[in-house]
């Protein structure tokens, strides 16, 4: 039961990578590339993540998947936010439809 | 099993392949790094994957230090890189 | 609950057993856009394009060597490959002249393609001629015959830091001698004073610094036994104190003189401590007993992971670290 | 398929060293020459780790030499980032 849990959680997870690089190549300026891509990819790797610890065994094996996805977390949303300050500062406009 | 993980790694790597366009469009130096970030995100995944594929524990702590260092390159980026460099655009390109 | 890794695929192509077409695909696309990252890098029309690429070619480097089924090679490019070198290669290009960065085309030499070309294809086939002549098992029977008496159950650390311990120390000569030279140069020329507020990136630093110290114990700890050790352990280490550089932390007023130095010192002064002290008392250089060896490499390794980490920070700045305020910039 | 053990990865070594020693001969940049040289540089490791793959047990000693090779290109590598950008100030 939790293997075939875990299959669906990693499937799901590799659709919201797909998804994050479908908003990096579509959409229009840094801003929005930087929304699709920062918010698909944590999630996507959390469901990752979570797919790999239904097929675990090990609760130390599982304790640092969980560390991994909260570090991937912190310096994701960080990074995000450095990107976006820096290109305000940098002059960039965000897009306008 | 294995194949289902191999499969997956093999997504993933074919997705990033096909962000590496942005590296190659532009037109921001912030667009390039956002694609190196894409990058480094799924390596974490594709490391754990082989993990599930071939059971080596190390991997999860090559998974770990990947995640730690994430943020560097970023970092660097922001507070080194680009704040001085004009150069890193592409001019005469749409912003 | 998991499978056992089945040999055909834990096992890419080692002589027996074939290899998946799935893993054959996944081998072939990694390398593939490792060649076409490592052309962008050398090759691509703006610089910046060029670094970030070859940041992106040493990340799937990492993974490359994953699939080699060397993870102790893994651990060390994705610290010191690909993190510290592209952080390295970053704040190089913000130090440099804006019209040398952005250069539209890069201005390359002319080669006559004849010549070149045939003594590439010779050099190769010199080379592939060598290769297939090297004694097939390579030392690995050896090493693993030897490694009771190595005091650790990593063969790769073993190899490291007792059988070829020598060529360890002279590699911590050689970051040594990299650190002195950038010194004699000057002073730190990367750190300037950032003009952009980031007031996320301090609490980032503060929550992560801890996170760095704890797993470049972790990654020491596991070097007995498994993939890691002192020069992963180093990086990350060093990967923490650049971040709190970057973040606007400046070296102590009371480290800057001695204590940074004997820090720095502190790795290649316990190798020879102990490789000294050896002689003195079994009478060879570098000779471990066996009932010693397991403590005797443990003090060898922290002590040489936490002044590599130290090392590594002082590539990175370039330089003696001064006030920024006084005359870094 | 029946391709030869690590012919993928020796392939790859050659065309990467291949890419490095023509960068660093063509390239005037003396930033592009420090990252041809450590294209160049990935392409050996690699073709060590994969011949030491090639025997019955894995070889520590390639994996322990590649792991030497890694910290040494790093420190070189940055001592000549370091002297490019004194260079680069001097430089009218």
């Amino acid at each position: 039961m939790s293997m075939l849990a875990g299959i669906v959680l990693i499937v799901l997870g590799l659709l919201f990578f797909l998804s994050g690089t479908v908003g990096l190549l579509r959409f229009p300026d840094v801003f929005t590339r930087l929304h699709a891509l920062s918010k698909a990819d944590t999630l996507a790797l959390g469901l990752v993540c979570a797919g790999l610890a239904l097929h675990e065994d090990d609760g130390a094996l599982q304790l640092k998947l969980l560390l991994i996805w909260l570090l991937v977390i912190v310096s994701g949303a960080t990074c995000a936010s450095l990107i976006a300050r820096a290109a305000l500062a940098h002059g960039i406009r965000p897009w306008q439809r | 099993m294995t194949v289902f993980y191999l499969a997956g790694a093999l997504f993933l790597l074919a997705n990033v392949v096909v962000a590496l366009a942005r590296v190659l469009r532009g037109p921001t130096a912030a667009d390039r790094m956002l694609s190196g970030e894409l990058m480094g995100t799924t390596a974490v995944a594709v490391l754990l994957l082989l993990y599930g594929a071939t059971g080596i524990e190390a991997l999860l702590d090559v998974a770990l230090v990947f995640a730690i260092l994430a943020a560097m390159a970023v970092v660097t980026f922001v507070r080194r890189t680009w704040p001085e460099d004009p150069a890193a655009d592409d001019e005469g390109e749409s912003r | 609950m998991r499978a056992p890794p089945s040999p055909t695929a834990s096992d890419p192509g080692n002589g027996d057993g074939l290899m998946h077409p799935v893993e054959i695909t996944f081998d072939a696309l990694l390398l593939f856009s490792m060649v076409v990252l490592a052309w962008q890098g050398v090759h691509a029309r703006n610089m910046f394009r060029a670094v970030v690429s070859f940041i992106m070619f040493g990340l799937l480097t990492a993974v490359a060597w994953v699939r080699l089924e060397a993870p102790d090679i893994a651990l060390a490019e994705a610290s010191l490959g690909a993190g510290l070198t592209g952080a390295l290669l970053l704040a190089t290009l913000g130090r440099l002249a804006p019209e040398r960065r952005g250069a539209r085309r890069p201005k390359v030499v002319k080669l006559s393609t004849l010549p070149w070309l045939t003594m590439g294809l010779a050099g190769t086939t010199v080379l592939l001629a060598v290769t297939l002549t090297l004694p097939a098992p390579g030392l690995g029977e050896a090493v693993l015959a030897a490694m009771p008496a190595a005091g650790v159950d990593s063969p790769v650390t073993a190899v490291l830091l007792n059988f070829r311990a020598w060529d360890t120390l002279l590699e911590i000569g050689v970051m040594l001698l990299a650190v002195i030279a950038l010194w004699s140069l000057g002073q730190d020329v990367l750190a300037s004073k950032p003009r952009l507020p980031a007031p996320a990136l301090p609490a980032l630093v503060r929550l992560l610094f801890p996170l760095f110290v704890l797993s470049t114990f972790y990654l020491l700890w596991r070097g007995g036994h498994g993939p890691g050790g002192a020069f992963p352990a180093g990086a990350l280490l060093a990967a923490g104190l650049v971040l709190a550089l970057l973040a606007g932390a400046q070296v102590p007023e009371r480290m800057r003189g001695a204590p940074l130095r004997w820090a720095l010192g502190a790795g290649l002064f316990a190798f020879l401590v102990v490789a000294v002290g050896l002689m003195w008392a079994v009478g060879t250089f570098f000779a471990y007993p066996p009932q010693h060896a397991s403590i005797l490499i443990a003090i060898i390794e922290i002590a040489a992971g936490l002044s590599i980490g130290v090392m590594l920070t002082a590539l990175f700045l370039g330089g003696e670290p001064t006030d920024i305020k006084g005359g870094g910039k | 398929m029946s391709l030869p053990p690590g012919t993928l990865f020796l392939l790859a070594s050659a065309l990467l060293f291949a890419i490095g020693a023509h960068g660093l001969v063509t390239c005037r940049h003396l930033l592009r020459k420090v990252l041809a040289l450590n294209v160049a540089t990935t392409g050996v490791f690699l073709l060590l780790v994969t011949l030491g793959r090639s025997g019955t047990a894995v070889d520590p000693v390639p994996h322990a030499m590649v792991l030497t090779g890694i910290v040494v290109a790093l420190s070189t590598t940055a001592v000549a980032l370091g002297l490019i950008v004194r260079l680069e100030r001097r430089r009218p």
